[in-house]
């Protein structure tokens, strides 16, 4: 081989080693994405469209700092990550506002339930509750794809969970559901524990708790059930 | 998806006829809103006094002769049951949960109650999508290219051609012909040109015009030839020569012939 | 934070009735608007949504200018504005995915014949192979650009000849078609040898199913063919 066909090879292998981007252009290049998009991007989302090497997860906390007092912001909700207007600027775009079909007081309990007891059997929603849960609550909920059938229990009868979707917290603005209001006051109060009624079977009460503990999931995990 | 709608409301209007009892959402509702009148901490609530006062309601309710539905008459009964129970002193001989625990039960699933109905309340007294923050108006969508490439291998390759070549040989197949030269068809066009070279001659020139290009037929033409040059040298007709292993093959009429 | 908000925004309204909102104020709600904006909005639409003495075309102005060589820009639309995608950055709105596909056994027997014989004509493909030869087939071995068109054969109608390009040399990595192994080696390699039975007549009639439906068959088909 020539010597200067080597030196060329080289090269080209020197500059695949540096061919991610500059940081500058990174930050460019995920502005442009999360601006052209309605819905939330995953980090992951965001690498596969960008040049091989980039680092969105880097370049997007940089964006976020930039937008910081902004009329826009970059959030994060979930595992993904969305620009909103500024709250305070809500009054300007009441031409956009869309009217939401009004959720009956059920539907609206039921879906504060689902997020500060996730998971949650429609068994528990009742008992919280006092009263059955109709089927067209849930369904309401799962349209509007707040809520989403998580994994089953494994108790008798393997009964499906609810848990609240990225689309729940984008919606009330939420990074993760553990940024619920009030949630460790609850929780420390023991309002959020599944209390069986006295003189019911132990055996059910422990797995209540293994489920409890697992009440908010790896974030890994909760993305495996999202995909 | 209207139908869907329209089966949603249809089944939150039966919902509906079945919960809202006289503005009740069910007993544990009712049982709330009066624990509210004892004006003290949900946690030092008086479960007697709410038995108590529950079971005042229905009485009234039957006097109104409003009908209840089958779950406040299977609360009630539960109530005056724990009222017995929270009144008189303990059955050593009974087992099952004490009086107390059952009210601390009751107490705990009040508090819990309305422990969920204020972060249903702090929940939609939130920020909202599409209300007080908004998403992008004019989203760009991700145009999605698909390309396909295709591969095989050499191996493909040959393999697919062997098989082809292998079904030849069960089909009669006549392609061939065309690149396949006799003995007999060489012996006819070298007994007519050995004359005319009376020096030694490579007998790759004999090939036919055409027949030298191709491989398959120079292949075929240079066999046939060669055979058919044996064939005029055992009768007579021509010496045949090479030098060495691999050299020219040279053909050169007999003089004497 | 949403109370906070809340109040804050209060505010800023009851500012607003007295004098119009500072500078910077006006490009963050310019920013906004035109951010959730579902069209290109002109300045007197801004003016008519912004708190009374804003100036929109100032502030839109300073805005633009602030975008300059980000992600997304701000541009002028026939008389309204809009946030757009940086010309530069519009493959990010592109997702290319790329599917390998092994080539069909209809499409490789073809080749392999064209690749043997060339120049060969559709008729002494289908003579070869017995089966007869699917427009699909040759289009997409001339569009991989493996094949091409060779001269005219000179006999009654003129038909078009096929030969083996460049690119198929480059992909199967030969000097030439002459190099491709003969009949002699590929029966060396035991190539020829595994002839189906006699009388197994399903062969073609596959062949011909092949041709007609599915162009590509799977990995595992391939496979059990070649047995």
């Amino acid at each position: 081989m020539p010597d200067d066909a080597k030196e060329n090879m080289g090269e080209t292998v020197a500059e695949s080693l540096f061919e991610a981007p500059p940081e500058a252009e990174q930050e460019r290049m995920v502005e442009a994405i999360l601006f052209a998009s309605a819905e939330p991007v995953s980090i992951a989302d965001m690498n596969a469209r960008m040049p091989h090497g980039a680092d969105a997860s880097v370049a997007v906390q940089h964006l976020q700092k930039r937008y910081e007092g902004r009329g826009v912001a970059v959030v994060k909700v979930g595992e993904a990550w969305a620009i909103r207007t500024a709250p305070d600027l809500g009054f300007l775009m009441r031409k956009e506002t869309v009217e939401t079909r009004k959720l009956s007081r059920a539907a609206i309990e039921t879906l504060a339930i689902v997020s500060y007891h996730q998971p949650v059997t429609r068994a528990e929603i009742e008992e919280i509750r006092g009263v059955s849960v109709s089927r067209g609550t849930v369904d309401q909920l799962l349209e509007l794809e707040w809520i989403r059938f998580g994994r089953r229990r494994m108790t008798p009868g393997r009964p499906v969970t609810f848990v609240v979707t990225q689309g729940f917290l984008d919606h009330f603005g939420l990074e993760s559901a553990r940024d619920l209001p009030g949630l460790r006051e609850l929780r420390a109060a023991g309002l959020l524990d599944n209390r069986p009624p006295p003189g019911e079977g132990t055996d059910e009460a422990e797995d209540e708790d293994e489920d409890q503990t697992d009440m908010f999931v790896s974030d890994d995990e909760e993305e495996e059930d999202d995909e | 998806m209207s139908e869907q709608i329209s089966h949603i409301a249809e089944r939150q209007a039966a919902e509906a006829l079945i919960v809202d009892v006289d503005g009740f959402e069910g007993p544990l509702d009712l049982l709330l809103t009066l624990s509210r009148t004892q004006k003290v901490d949900l946690r030092q609530i008086s479960v007697l006094a709410l038995a108590e006062q529950y079971l005042k309601f229905v009485e009234e309710a039957r006097k109104l002769r409003i009908e209840l539905a089958a779950d406040y008459l299977v609360m009630a009964a539960w109530l005056a049951f724990l009222k017995s129970r929270l009144l008189l002193p303990p059955d050593p001989e009974e087992d099952g949960p004490s009086g107390e625990e059952l009210a601390a039960h009751l107490a705990f699933q009040l508090e819990r109650l309305a422990a969920m109905r204020d972060c249903s309340a702090r929940l939609m007294g939130r920020d909202q999508l599409g209300r007080d923050f908004f998403a992008r108006g004019i989203p760009e969508g991700v145009e999605r290219v698909r390309r396909v490439t295709y591969t095989a291998t050499l191996l493909d390759l040959m393999q697919g051609y062997a098989r082809i070549r292998t079904r030849d040989d069960f089909r009669p197949y006549t392609m061939d012909r065309e690149a396949v030269m006799t003995m007999e068809q060489a012996l006819d066009r070298m007994r007519g040109l050995v004359g005319f070279a009376g020096e030694w001659t490579d007998l790759a020139s004999y090939l036919p015009e055409g027949w030298e290009v191709d491989p398959k037929r120079r292949r075929s033409a240079t066999a046939s030839h060669f055979a058919a040059s044996l064939e005029l040298a055992k009768a007579g007709a021509i010496d045949i020569r090479q030098d060495e292993t691999f050299a020219p093959i040279q053909i050169r009429k007999r003089p004497d012939a």
